[in-house]
């Protein structure tokens, strides 16, 4: 397939090399009674995009969610399993999630700032862990919004209201207020979903760029994007972890037919 | 296909006994055309009640006006209206309406606050559920049940602890005007709280804050219009509030601040000159719609107040 | 009891109507209403179902103002005499105003039931505690026994004739504090009393015996003893005759002869007054006076 | 990058922070608990001190000077004829009125002061509505202090809260069943009457019923009025003088220091004039419940 | 493309056969200032089904409310050109809409039953109309019933409420109803969009009977349910006609690049 570029089929070679973030053991999850995750064991690599790709509803948001156990604020929800993240299970009932979201980022399918100012948004997150020196805030929202490749676009109005932006532009702050507080991971579910072509290349570009000091997990229903921007894909359905590979070989080789025959449009 | 035959036997029909009745409805047109109108004039009787309101106030404060100066009026400490040598100073008045108010607004304002915060942003849907009803009751019942209660339940009761206070005070009246006030304060603040998108919630929460930070670095802030509206709307239910005050707080016309004496509110002083049957004409009949009117022009500059913050202030988002 | 009253009374009413229905309007004193009230509705109880007696009480000067305008109410029940502008008014007016005296009250001091320093005062204690340029503001100033406190002072505001009573007959017109406490509701006065240790205020002696267990009373020396108010010393020649004032009850003439029900009562009214006063509070005229005044009523 | 964030400080911090939320939950719960406190307090003071004196004839009886004699069925009856009046009235100038605002008024100037006005009328204190009573019905009109005056007084306090619900109610009706309706050539009129009436009947129900208890709790403006508490007979129609629940529980209030039962049979009138005001809510909320939408 | 059935071929030798049901003429509606229809000049044939398709936003529900002018529901809305119905303007001032909208009968996009019974909803046009005969009713209900082929699956519980029943069914009640007061032309907004695929199959194989007695407009996103069910389709882009033709001759040979890009979906 052409879509996938051929810089990819370069690492081929370091497979299994780079050390693990996350391991998932037999994850189950359950909404009530909707049994959404299915016995998932995913694994996911440090400083790679792993995309998830899947029909609507096959839990692709759910089980990224509980990557940062977000998925608790539903109140009806419950698991069974493990999640390790570097090496300590997030899924203990005593783990501290505050400090798991601090050190996992997310970036949401449709934009979410803050109503507050362009600079407001940044510091949130710095100024709740007790930065208050005005200087660092203003290195840190800086650094932060170059790093999302935002900064020439917005430096001479970072007081006005973060609404005032484009769709396009929000996406990339709301990169940049996660990248503020210097995640580990970055979680990001259909971030382009919202958006025009444009905007789309625009963050698409980047998240591989951001790949260089993060490790992202990206939930996307759009299979060229996942062929794009993705080192590795999973592929999942009803609940199940259905393929996890190299993108090349779920896009090329799928072994699963489910896996090929969504692939190639045959449902979704 | 079978059905088909009798379709279209019946088609003939029901056609032409539509096309029939159509020809007949000129009713159909007729109330097509009145029922607007109608409805307009009964939408009018809204207007009409506030120009009778206003009208009322209007003629018969004038009237007082002639026999009272305004200076007098507005700036006397005295209020007298019964005596051989009546003084018409609403200042002890206003006083009162501020002191109430202000003591209700201490309750109700905190309380209801953290009640909607507690509602919107920590509460288990279960807790809501049974919560607002609860709440809702509150706020249900009859102010008269809330003035006897100040006046035979909390009023003797603070006199355990303060025992120079009087019998009939403000500071009673004022904190049980507090407690129906707070679901007031409570829903409005909620519904502003919880009209924020969740996905302010979860970007915030995303970044590692706690429930707390959540609320007050940005629930509260992009609610905050709505917030300040509802404290406008309970202020203006304290300023009008009634039977609380005249059954608990007596109708001392004190000007003072001290807040275990008797003190009458604006609303109290309607009530006691109405009650006691001021004969029209008198200047102490016409006294109750010069209350009334500044009673009724506060409370309006409040509700517009209100409206305007709820509008202008609103954060976009 | 009751129905022997009823029984006799239908004999004499019975005569010139049948069946009597409609209302009967009474306004004014909140002294007299507790005694007008208990008449009211013993007569509806026992006399004439179908008649309605009304008895408010806005004091008796206000109740003057609706009594003293066309269409007004029938009756208006006074602690005090009508002046001269409300005669007069009267006259203007065209109506005719008998006066019917109804018993006797005793404007009573009352205190604290704590208050056991000021169970016993001189007349001119008490002026004094209530006039405007006395002396007297703490108890201590009394007495310097009495404790060092400021006297509160709480009284029936200018719509009633206890306050007229007060401040023309006992005060004879001089100002009163600009402190004194005035209410329009007596039961107002009586919770503010009976909670205020330092307090003192008076009104008539049937608030007063209703709440006996809420409220002491002063009993005044004046000048041969200390008098304590009572229904046997409330009389005009009694011992607390300077306190002793009568109270009324103005007919409207007119209204009696044009609702028969208004003249039926009035008389009913008046037959049955002296059995009723003593329970409210009042104490009961001569017989002969009463019955003077029922004979005049009948003849109207 | 220069770190900030993973540092012992932060973490140290953040098990603080995570204490304060936990605490401080903890203190808006008590806040909420609060107004449950002191409404189980009112009930508590209300039933110990009234129920003893709820019996039949009580409940039946006339008003009386005498409290071992007095009864209610005077406030009943007059509270009952305040509903009569003032439930067609806000009704039909209630509803009315909404489907004005709702369904045919177009964006304008009218629309916008019609709009303002009811907001504006539903912030003005009751006593003052009162005030307009007592001068408009009572006095212009010399109606007096009867029935149809208290009732319009009423009606005119509550008619903000029937219109605004109705409109809430109204608006609430899915524009796709009066699009079904018009697509199928019903007029405007027709699909209102047939389709958005029905449709949004549960809410104005409850809208209106929640009014009505307003109505029949209020006191100040019948007080202006000059509602009396006197030992009339019972009222009988419209024109009748009457007295209602809530301004009997006022002078007995007053009365309490003049005879001391009366604070008992005050008490247990509000227990009273408490119980139809939840059979009224419970009503409003079986219809909200009965006529969920199905839709 | 193997979707444009056989059947379909058979009618091309029909061309022009049939009479014109409407005659659009330079159509363009503004919603305030928004130009949603322009120039829009758009035949419609009698007893046949006529598809329309494009992306989101193309102007295909506007157009279509614009036949029974339903459209003037939105207050700002205001057109100019001519929509001739059977020879009369109905877009002139002094047309009697109820009378258009019960000649020409809508379904819509979500199925929208009254919250009435089966029956009340079937006997609601006929009702209005001003048919009480509870006979003639009965008799309607049946038909109409019949005719939208839900009969034998409702008719054990006409006086059920019309929510109680699946959204397939739903749909075809509110074909029904749209059928009871005989409509000329039946106008349909996405059907089937919000219904599984067995219920489209079922509304598409009554699309296909009803064709003998209606004319049909039908909007629809799904290309190929266009090509299965349509005579002749018309391609819509930013409020523009782009094409319209016979359904076969749209799908296999389109004119226009615009609308091959769209169907061999390069954008949408
Ligand atoms: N809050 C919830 N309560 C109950 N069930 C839920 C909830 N959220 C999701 N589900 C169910 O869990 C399953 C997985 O949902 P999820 O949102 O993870 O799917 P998804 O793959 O992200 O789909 P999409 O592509 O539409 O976003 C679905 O069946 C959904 O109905
Ligand atoms: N009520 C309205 N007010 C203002 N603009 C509207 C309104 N309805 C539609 N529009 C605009 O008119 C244009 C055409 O809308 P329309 O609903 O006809 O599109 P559509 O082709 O049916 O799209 P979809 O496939 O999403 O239903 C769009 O740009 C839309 O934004
Ligand atoms: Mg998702
Ligand atoms: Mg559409
Ligand atoms: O109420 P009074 O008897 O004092 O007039």
């Amino acid at each position: 397939m052409k879509f996938v570029t051929d810089i990819k089929n370069t690492r081929q070679e370091e497979k299994q090399q780079t050390t693990k973030v996350y391991e998932t053991k037999d994850l189950n999850l359950w909404y009530g009674n909707t049994h959404a995750l299915k016995n998932v064991n995913f694994p996911i690599y440090e400083q790679e995009v792993t995309a998830i790709i899947g029909p609507s509803g096959c839990g692709k948001s759910t089980f990224l969610k509980t990557l940062n156990r977000m998925v608790e604020l539903v109140p009806s929800v419950h698991t069974s399993g493990t999640i390790e993240y570097r090496g300590e299970n997030i899924l203990a009932p005593d783990f501290m999630v505050e400090d798991l979201r601090t050190k996992v980022g997310m970036v949401f399918q449709k934009p979410n700032p803050f109503p507050k100012s362009i600079y407001d948004n940044i510091a949130y997150g710095p100024r709740i862990h007790g930065i208050k020196d005005r200087k660092i805030l203003d290195e840190i929202v800086e650094t932060s919004l170059r790093g999302a490749a935002i900064w020439n676009e917005v430096k001479d109005r970072l007081k006005e209201n973060a609404y005032g932006m484009s769709g396009g532009q929000q996406q990339r702050l709301c990169i940049a207020r996660a990248l503020a507080i210097e995640p580990d991971v970055i979680l990001m579910d259909e971030p382009t979903s919202a958006l025009d072509p444009k905007s789309t290349l625009k963050v698409e570009e980047l998240i591989q760029e951001l790949k260089k000091d993060f490790s992202i997990v990206i939930v996307t229903h759009n299979m060229q994007q996942a062929a794009r921007i993705s080192d590795r894909t999973a592929f999942m359905l009803n609940g199940e972890l259905i393929e996890y590979d190299y993108t090349d070989d779920i896009f090329q080789h799928p072994k699963d037919e489910r896996t090929e025959d969504y692939i190639t449009g045959r449902f979704g | 296909m079978i059905e088909n035959n009798k379709e279209s036997t019946s088609t003939v029909r029901v056609k032409s006994m539509i096309e029939q009745n159509r020809q007949r409805q000129s009713f159909r047109a007729v109330s097509e055309k009145a029922v607007p109108t109608v409805l307009l004039v009964i939408a009018l009787i809204s207007i009409l009640t506030t120009i009778g309101i206003v009208f009322v106030l209007i003629t018969e404060t004038f009237e007082f006006f002639n026999r009272v100066s305004l200076v007098e009026f507005f700036t006397g400490t005295v209020l007298r209206p019964l005596s051989q040598d009546p003084k018409f100073g609403i200042l002890p008045l206003i006083n009162g309406t501020i002191i109430s108010s202000a003591i209700a607004m201490f309750v109700a304002g905190p309380i209801g606050m953290m009640t909607a915060i507690y509602l919107s942003e920590y509460a288990s849907d279960k807790a809501r559920r049974v919560l607002k009803p609860v709440l809702e009751l509150l706020a249900g019942i009859p102010t008269i049940v809330y003035g006897f209660f100040a006046f035979t339940f909390v009023t003797p009761f603070l006199r355990q602890f303060i025992p120079e206070m009087s019998a009939t005070n403000i500071l009673a009246p004022g904190l049980v005007m507090g407690v129906m006030i707070i679901p007031m304060i409570a829903s409005l603040s909620e519904d502003a709280m919880s009209s924020v998108p969740n996905a302010m919630r979860e970007g915030a929460l995303a970044l590692g804050s706690t429930k707390l930070e959540v609320t007050f670095k940005v629930i509260i802030p992009a609610a905050f219009s709505g917030i300040v509206a509802a404290f406008v709307l309970g202020i203006s239910r304290a300023v009008g509030e009634t039977m609380i005050v005249a059954i608990a707080s007596g109708s001392s016309k004190n000007f003072t601040f001290d807040i275990t004496q008797s003190m009458q509110t604006m609303t109290a002083y309607v009530v006691e000159v109405a009650g006691g049957d001021a004969s029209p004409g008198s200047t102490i009949y016409y006294s109750l719609y010069a209350v009334a009117m500044t009673l009724f022009m506060f409370t309006l500059l409040m509700n517009i107040l209100a409206r305007y913050i709820a509008r202008r202030f609103r954060e976009e988002y | 009891d009751d129905t022997s009253s009823g029984a006799e009374s239908n004999g004499d009413s019975g005569s010139e109507t049948e069946e009597l229905s409609g209302s009967v309007a009474v306004d004014g004193s909140g002294t007299v209403y507790p005694l007008m009230a208990r008449i009211a509705e013993e007569y509806m109880l026992t006399e004439e179902e179908n008649v309605s007696v009304e008895v408010a009480r806005s004091g008796t000067s206000a109740g003057f103002k609706k009594f003293l305008v066309e269409d007004g109410t029938d009756f208006n029940d006074a602690s005090r005499h009508i002046k001269e502008e409300e005669q007069q008014m009267a006259d203007d007016l065209g109506i005719e105003v008998k006066e019917l005296k109804v018993a006797l009250d005793g404007l009573t001091f009352v205190l604290h039931p704590d208050n056991d320093w000021a169970t016993e005062l001189t007349e001119q204690d008490v002026i004094d505690i209530f006039k405007a340029d006395s002396d007297i503001v703490n108890w201590s100033d009394i007495n310097p026994d009495f404790p060092d406190e400021k006297i509160n002072t709480y009284g029936p505001n200018e719509n009633h004739g206890t306050y007229e009573f007060f401040y023309e007959t006992i005060l004879e017109e001089q100002d009163l504090k600009a402190d004194v406490n005035l209410q329009q509701d007596y039961s107002t006065l009586v919770t503010l009393v009976s909670e205020d240790v330092n307090g003192i205020g008076f009104f008539g002696f049937g608030y007063y015996v209703n709440n006996q267990d809420q409220l002491g009373a002063v009993n005044v020396n004046f000048g041969d003893g200390p008098v304590e108010p009572s229904l046997d010393t409330i009389a005009e020649d009694g011992a607390y005759a300077p306190f002793t004032r009568p109270v009324f009850t103005y007919l409207n003439v007119g209204m009696a002869k044009e609702k028969p029900q208004v003249k039926d009562y009035a008389v009913y009214l008046m037959e049955h007054i002296n059995t009723f006063a003593g329970e409210t509070g009042f104490a009961p005229l001569p017989d002969e006076e009463v019955q003077a005044m029922v004979d005049e009523l009948k003849g109207l | 990058m220069t770190t900030h964030i993973q540092s012992e400080k932060v973490r140290n911090r953040m098990k603080r922070r995570v204490a304060l939320n936990k605490g401080l939950s903890g203190v808006f719960l008590l806040a909420t608990m609060f107004g449950v406190f002191v409404l189980a307090v009112l009930f508590y003071q209300i039933l110990t001190e009234g129920m003893p004196y709820i019996n039949l004839d009580f409940l039946t009886g006339k008003l009386s000077t005498m409290p071992e004699r007095a009864g209610i069925m005077g406030a009943i009856l007059g509270t009952l004829w305040l509903m009569a009046v003032v439930i067609p009235v806000t009704i039909v100038l209630g509803v009315g009125t909404a489907i004005y605002n709702e369904l045919y008024a177009k964006e304008g100037k009218l629309q916008n002061i019609i709009q303002t006005n009811i907001s504006n009328l539903s912030g003005v204190p009751s006593i003052v509505y009162g005030i307009l009573g007592m001068t408009i019905f009572a006095s212009l009109l010399k109606l007096g202090s009867v029935v149809l005056a208290g009732g319009l007084t009423m009606s005119l306090l509550v008619l903000p809260i029937v219109i605004v619900s109705s409109q809430e109610a109204l608006r609430a009706v899915p524009s796709y069943l009066s699009e079904a309706s018009i697509g199928l050539g019903a007029t405007k009129w027709q699909t209102i009457k047939n389709i958005i009436l029905p449709a949004a009947l549960p809410g104005i129900l409850t809208g209106a019923i929640l009014a009505l208890s307003r109505a029949i709790g209020e006191t100040a403006p019948l007080v202006v009025l000059g509602i009396p508490a006197l030992l009339l007979p019972f009222p009988g129609g419209l024109f009748d003088r009457f007295t209602v629940l809530p301004m009997q529980i006022y002078y007995w209030t007053l009365d309490a220091s003049l005879v001391a039962e009366y604070q008992f049979l005050a008490s247990a009138t509000i227990i009273v004039l408490l119980a139809m005001l939840f059979i009224l809510n419970g009503t409003a909320i079986v219809i909200r419940n009965k006529f969920q939408r199905r839709y």
